[in-house]
């Protein structure tokens, strides 16, 4: 029993109730909490600074946005799932267009195809780089790694306006295609970018991955075995870095990812070294996927014609589609009754199923660890509240 | 994957278990199998470990509401009216009891296929909403049907810690249903021409007849 | 009996009252760590600098905390009510006139006090370490071999708890 | 003595003959208790600047290395911010959670700043700048610096606030582990110097041997001494990547975490103040104090020298903040204990042996072999123990 | 070598804190009220609309057909029809708004209204000083201070309002076309009547013929 623990036993400060557990400390981290990336909570009793349970609390987000959708009209919902993962609204759009084009059997032409992998890697390496200076704010490194990424991310950004007209509710993907076409020198702006990136990735490489500190921090903490990954239903890099050989990307073959050449790095640890580096090594991939497809995009349309934008009706069904988000799998499930309203509209919220395994990770840890498993875990609380 | 075959080699293969295929009319073709209750943990346990289909990864779980429908129909009944034995035509409203439904997405990691889709329905909205959980063959059904619990209200026996997950515990109603009301004295953003803003006025005089502040007024 | 003097004796004292006195055992330990920040002070003023930096070192900076930890792992609310006993007051002033009468009584019977003015001891940092390392070595030695090895109990005893919760 | 040399003299004691001259127009008996008010309050307002300046600097420095300007709008390049920022620190709604312990949460920061600016007293900022030449000066300033812990713990208990208590904890489990080595580290200078006196140290390194001086740092030991003072030192001024006791993304802001207003400001003032004053007496013992790096660079004024160190000191502080991850608390304790601890214990040895060996050769190679090689073999058996080490990954196809 | 990986980062960081000074990618912060980020062309934030000629209640676009109003995902977008009618740009009397609010505290500027719009009268702004102190008054746009010139709108997305222009021109064109031939034809049968000596009396006046949508 440590010191800390006692001293707030004996200062009476509300201990858990449970019997047999008065001498343990209880401390609600969130939802106002530096490191909970949002408004989160994490109701953990503590013995010392060990983990001696963790629930976390959900909900202080929550704004239906499902039943939102049910009085929507189906591209009336599109604007709300760039709020779900406001980090990357573009591959919500895509899972959602996916959906609806599963639903109503609608084909998408190749260059809208081209586009919507450009936007959906951008977006991942956006989202990585973000998180991975999230995850590096949480271990304490003042803010230079979450710059650095921050940087980056501004020059992504910038591509995303000057092709949707915003920066972050980018409300580009439509039912059959894509919003715009590119503008004028877009690809040629883009192509910088993404040739500038490994740079980026070998000075942040150079900053992080070997750093002493970082790896003692990281090594063996947090560890996800494969067999719970699979059963909890853990998807993404998180999956991958337990060693879960599954990318949707190669799984699904959806949309046109069987044209390109890329890896899926996996993990053997499954703790959060391995998760940080995984999404390390998979922005790598994506710059490679990002610049075979620049240099494949042909000239065509970039809607379906036959899609309307107004009065759209799917017949009755029901349709589940998913793609390899770049925090796990995103899905939506949508039951139409022919109406021009969903039914049912229902986000497989990554960032949620990928916290089921918080409290397994956490158990045994350091308080400190508990912001760093979190980290490594990357949500958005847009998300996982909905 | 024929889920006909599935179909049928579950049939063979959970003794008493019974299923229907529901076919499913959009492009999708994702057809599902719908579940019995007393057996949906033996044949999920079967799909799950059976070497040739290892639905190991239990991707999305969603609840639907099925509101019960009112048909009326007239029937002609022999009814007495003033002593007199006539023939009156009466409107008889039978209502088809609705129920909830929960529909789960399976895939396969070790296989790479899927999806299958399974759909379980309660007996009716109000009592018989019990289903049995999925936690402990797929863990990431945990939070799911916390969540399912909490919108949709269905209660999945066996699961380790059903408490609501988004709204907050002494909250009653269940929102995801179709014939929930909103509220009215929520804590409404008064906008310009906003008919909350009207409810919750109205609500708030019935609560006290003091007119509302001058904010409120707005 | 200089006014500096005046002002530690009064901080001092009041320090250690309020030390006894006080219901919260940590504001007790508080003004314990303040009476010893005037006994340190006191050192100095009769120029015995080596002597007062270490009773700050010692007893305000580890002996104080050490008291304060101790606190805070036996006790509990219930043990901090004082005894409100009038008879144990009474025991306790009794005992401390007695003690105080018998100090008081050495000191004036001592030929110290026929001394007006104490000489000035001229002792410094250099002077103690030499007697420490020359005559007074094998005391040094002893005491720090006995530290040791309470050092190495405590740790020892700690791993034995350690290894029990596991 | 040349005009110039004359000159350069005066201008190096500009401080103590303004003082000197200011005192000769008051009767003698006050001159003594006039004389310690003069040279507090010198240091004060010194040290406060310094503390702005810092602060500037720091969030400059940090911006820069982050690829941001800083802070640029107020003043002249920013130079106003610190002020703005004490305004805002000043006019800020001073809170005390209702089940404060208020006297002992108002208390805290105050002990913590008295205590903080108390170790200036043996730190001879050039020379003859010495506020008290103590013949246990270096004593005198590690039982200052334990009088820390108690403002500490006062903090973080009298909050009644469990971030609070929790960093309370961690910062005195850490301040109490790391002044074993931080204190076993000067011992080599005092070994070496054979006195506690602040001034009789660097009088000692004030000495020139061609153009080198003899500063402790440029020998093996002394090497070694200053190395791990200065991690020691980082430790004890809760510097990252040893800020754990208000590691923000864990525990808030740990014991401060119920202050604001001035009282926070008070804590921020005496955090930096406790860095230079440690910093300071790394200057002290390891640097040569105020004397000239070179021979050739004595006629600039020693206090020039005092500060120009202190300032790089400082800045590889923000340097280090601004590029490593915080450490867990247990990778800290073994730090110190299994890291920092034998190698000062050995170190000790080291300063013996490079005692009692004759000048030449020989005595650097000794004493350099016996510091490097326990240093890798701890080093890496630290991170043995640990097995960390870079991974590589495999791809599915 | 324990240590090493530090070293690299301090590096690291003080290749970033010296490049910060010499290059500019490096430190790319925009000191924002003295500077500005160059305008890209495709940026959105709140609906305007749009009016052609020099006033803006005569050549207001909108027809007052709801439906923005309706399509709207957080029904920001209120409005309310004339009772009488004012002719349109090709000439064809329509209704126009009475009242047309955007309530921009609600607007999440999906432009979804400037898709469904078929008389390209709704478009998006590039004004973003739009904070205020007032909730109500300033952030509630009605109809005057919605209406921005054709002009605005080529000057802020000139790509796309120059294809709208575009495309409005043929349409006009069109219209006009067939608006002469109409005339030419009439003018034949008036010719024709004439020549038949029975001039037709009671001739409606010619609509045009044809919806622009």
């Amino acid at each position: 029993m440590s010191t800390a623990t006692l001293a707030a036993a004996s200062l009476n400060l509300e201990p858990a109730n449970e019997s047999g557990m008065d001498q343990l400390l209880e401390i609600a981290m969130g939802p106002q909490h530096p490191s909970t990336h949002g408004v989160f909570r994490m109701n953990v009793v503590l013995d010392g600074e060990r983990v001696v349970r963790l629930k976390p609390v959900f909900g202080y987000l929550h704004r239906n946005h499902e039943k939102i959708a049910e009085n929507e009209t189906y591209l009336g919902s599109m604007p709300y799932t760039d709020r779900l993962d406001y980090m990357c609204p573009l591959t919500n759009n895509w899972a959602y267009a996916l959906a609806v084009e599963k639903l109503a059997g609608i084909q998408v032409p190749e260059r809208a195809e081209y586009l919507r992998v450009i936007t959906g890697e951008l977006t991942r390496l956006q989202n990585h780089t973000c998180l991975i200076g999230f995850l590096m704010q949480d271990m304490g490194a003042s803010g230079t790694p979450l710059m650095y990424a921050f940087r980056q991310r501004e020059i992504i950004l910038d591509l995303f306006e000057a092709l949707t007209g915003a920066r972050m509710m980018c409300n580009y993907m439509r039912f059959g295609g894509c919003r715009v076409d590119l503008p004028a020198g877009w690809l040629d702006q883009a192509k910088k970018v993404v040739a500038g990136f490994p740079r980026f990735l070998d000075e942040y490489e150079s900053l992080l991955v070997s750093n002493e500190i970082l790896m003692d921090r990281t090594q063996d903490v947090g560890v996800l075995s494969k067999e719970l990954a699979i059963s909890a239903g853990i998807s993404g890099p998180m999956a991958r870095a337990s060693g879960v050989d599954y990318d949707i990307r190669k799984v699904d073959h959806y949309s046109i990812y069987d044209r390109f050449a890329f890896r899926v790095p996996l993990g053997s640890h499954g703790d959060v070294y391995d998760r940080f580096m995984i999404r390390l090594l998979e922005m790598r991939e994506s710059v490679n996927i990002l610049q075979q497809a620049m240099r494949d995009i042909p000239e065509g349309p970039i809607v379906d014609p036959k899609t309307k934008i107004r009065g759209f009706r799917p017949k009755p069904g029901e349709a589940y589609g998913r793609i390899e988000g770049p925090k796990g799998e995103l899905g939506f499930y949508l039951v139409s009754d022919g109406s021009p309203n969903p039914y049912r509209y229902r986000v497989r919220p990554p960032s949620l199923i990928n916290l089921t395994i918080l409290e397994d990770l956490c158990l045994g840890r350091n308080v400190a660890d508990i912001v760093v498993i979190l980290g490594s875990i990357d949500i958005v609380m847009g998300e996982v509240d909905r | 994957m024929n889920l006909e075959a599935i179909k049928s080699e579950i049939e063979a293969n959970v003794p008493g278990c019974r299923l229907e295929l529901i076919a499913n009319p959009s492009p999708s073709g994702q057809h599902s199998l719908l579940l019995d209750a007393e057996h949906a943990s033996a044949v999920a346990l079967y799909l799950r470990d059976t070497p040739n289909l290892r639905f190991d990864f239990c991707s999305n779980i969603t609840g639907i509401d099925w509101p019960g429908k009112e048909v009326s129909q007239k029937i002609k009944v022999r009814k007495l009216v003033d002593g007199v034995e006539q023939e009156v035509e009466e409107t008889r409203i039978t209502t088809i009891p609705g129920s909830l439904e929960v529909v789960y997405h399976l895939y396969s990691v070790e296989k790479k296929h899927g999806p299958i889709v399974l759909r379980m329905r309660t007996k009716d909205r109000d009592a018989g909403v019990h289903l049995p959980s999925f936690t402990p063959i797929w863990r990431s059904a945990e939070l799911q049907e916390r969540e399912i619990f909490d919108l949709f209200g269905v209660l999945f026996d066996g699961h380790p810690d059903l408490r609501r997950l988004l709204m907050w515990d002494e909250f009653q109603d269940y929102p995801m249903r179709r014939d929930y009301v909103d509220p009215d004295d929520y804590e409404y953003e008064p906008t310009a021409h906003d008919a909350v803003l009207q409810r919750a006025r109205q609500h708030l005089s019935q609560a006290n007849p003091v007119q509302p502040s001058e904010g409120e007024a707005r | 009996m200089t006014t500096s003097f005046m002002i530690l004796a009064v901080l001092t004292v009041a320090g250690t009252a309020a030390a006894m006195g006080l219901r919260n055992a940590v504001h007790c330990v508080l003004a314990l760590a303040l009476g010893f920040a005037g006994i340190a002070m006191l050192y100095l003023q009769l120029g015995a600098q080596f002597v007062g930096f270490t009773q700050i070192l010692v007893y305000v900076g580890a002996v104080a905390i050490l008291a304060v930890f101790a606190i805070m792992m036996t006790h509990n609310d219930k043990s901090m009510a004082l005894p409100d006993s009038h008879s144990a007051w009474v025991a306790g002033c009794i005992v401390a006139v007695a003690v105080f009468a018998v100090l008081a009584r050495a000191i004036v019977s001592s030929s110290a006090s026929a001394q007006t003015q104490p000489p000035q001891p001229a002792a410094t940092v250099q002077q103690i370490g030499n007697a420490l390392m020359h005559r007074f070595v094998m005391p040094l030695e002893i005491m720090g071999l006995l530290l040791t090895a309470a050092l190495i109990g405590a740790v020892v005893i700690a791993m034995d708890r350690r290894e029990e919760m596991k | 003595m040349t005009h110039l040399a004359l000159m350069t003299q005066h201008l190096d004691q500009i401080f103590v003959l303004t003082s000197h001259w200011l005192l000769s127009y008051l009767p003698i008996a006050l001159q003594p208790l006039c004389s310690a008010i003069l040279s507090v309050a010198a240091i004060i307002i010194a040290f406060a600047t310094l503390f702005a300046l810092t602060t500037l600097l720091e969030r400059k420095g940090l911006g820069r290395m982050q690829n941001r300007y800083g802070p640029n709008r107020v003043g002249p390049c920013g130079l106003f911010q610190p002020l703005a920022d004490g305004v805002k620190s000043l006019t800020k709604e001073d809170i005390v959670p209702i089940r404060a312990d208020r006297a002992v949460h108002f208390m805290a920061p105050v002990l913590l700043v008295a205590a903080s600016f108390m170790g200036y007293a043996v730190l001879p900022i050039g020379r003859n700048m010495v506020m008290v030449d103590m013949n246990a000066g270096v004593l005198f300033f590690f039982a200052i610096g334990s009088l820390m812990e108690l403002a500490v713990f006062m903090a973080g208990w009298s909050s009644r606030s469990k971030y609070s208590l929790l960093g309370a904890m961690r910062a005195i489990a850490q301040m109490i582990s790391y002044e074993v080595p931080l204190v076993l580290a000067s011992v080599v200078v005092l070994m070496q110097a054979g006195s506690l006196s602040t001034v009789a140290i660097v009088n000692m390194q004030a000495t020139y041997s061609g153009i080198w001086p003899h500063w402790f740092v440029f020998t093996p030991w002394g090497f070694a001494g200053f190395a791990l003072f200065m991690i020691a030192a980082t430790a004890e001024s809760n510097r990252s990547p040893f800020d754990l006791p208000e590691g923000e993304s864990e525990i808030i802001a740990g014991y401060y975490t119920e202050y604001s207003g001035f009282k926070f400001a008070l804590f921020f003032l005496g955090e930096y103040i406790g860095m230079f004053a440690t910093s300071g007496m790394a200057i002290t013992l390891f640097l040569g104090g105020w004397s000239a790096p070179f021979s050739f660079l004595t006629w600039i004024p020693s206090y020039f020298w005092f500060f120009a160190k202190l300032l790089t000191i400082i800045s590889v502080f923000i340097w280090i903040r601004g590029t490593l991850p915080r450490l867990r608390m247990d990778q800290l304790m073994n730090l110190a204990w299994q890291f920092m601890l034998p190698m000062t214990l050995l170190n000790l040895l080291t300063t013996g042996i490079w005692h009692f060996m004759l000048p030449g050769f020989l005595r650097w190679i000794v004493c350099s072999t016996m510091v490097i090689v326990p240093c890798i073999l701890l080093g890496s058996g630290l991170k043995y123990k640990k097995k960390f080490q870079i991974r590589t990954y495999h791809f599915s196809q | 070598m324990v240590g090493e990986g530090i070293l690299k980062g301090l590096a690291e960081t003080a290749r970033n804190f010296f490049g910060s000074y010499v290059s500019k990618d490096r430190l790319t912060t925009v000191q924002y009220p003295e500077q500005r980020e160059p305008q890209i062309e495709a940026t959105r934030d709140f609906p305007f609309l749009v009016y052609d000629g020099a006033d803006w209640q005569q050549g207001m676009r909108c027809v007052a057909c709801q439906i923005c109003e309706k399509e709207c995902p957080p029904k920001c977008i209120f409005i309310e029809k004339s009772k009488d009618k004012k002719p349109d740009a090709f000439g064809k009397m329509q209704i126009y708004p009475a009242t047309f609010n955007i309530d921009i505290s609600v607007c999440m500027s999906c432009q979804i209204c400037v898709e469904v719009c078929p008389f390209d009268a709704i478009k998006m702004d590039v004004e973003y000083h739009q904070s205020s102190d007032d909730r109500f008054g300033a952030l509630l746009l009605n109809k005057q201070r919605l209406s921005k010139s054709n002009e605005y709108y080529n000057a802020i997305h000139p790509t796309e309002a120059s294809a709208v222009d575009a495309q409005r021109a043929e349409e006009l064109a069109k219209l006009e076309a067939k608006a002469k031939a109409a005339a030419e034809v009439k003018a034949a049968a008036e010719a024709k009547a004439a020549a038949d000596a029975n001039p037709a009396l009671n001739a409606s006046p010619q609509q045009p013929a044809g919806d622009p949508q």
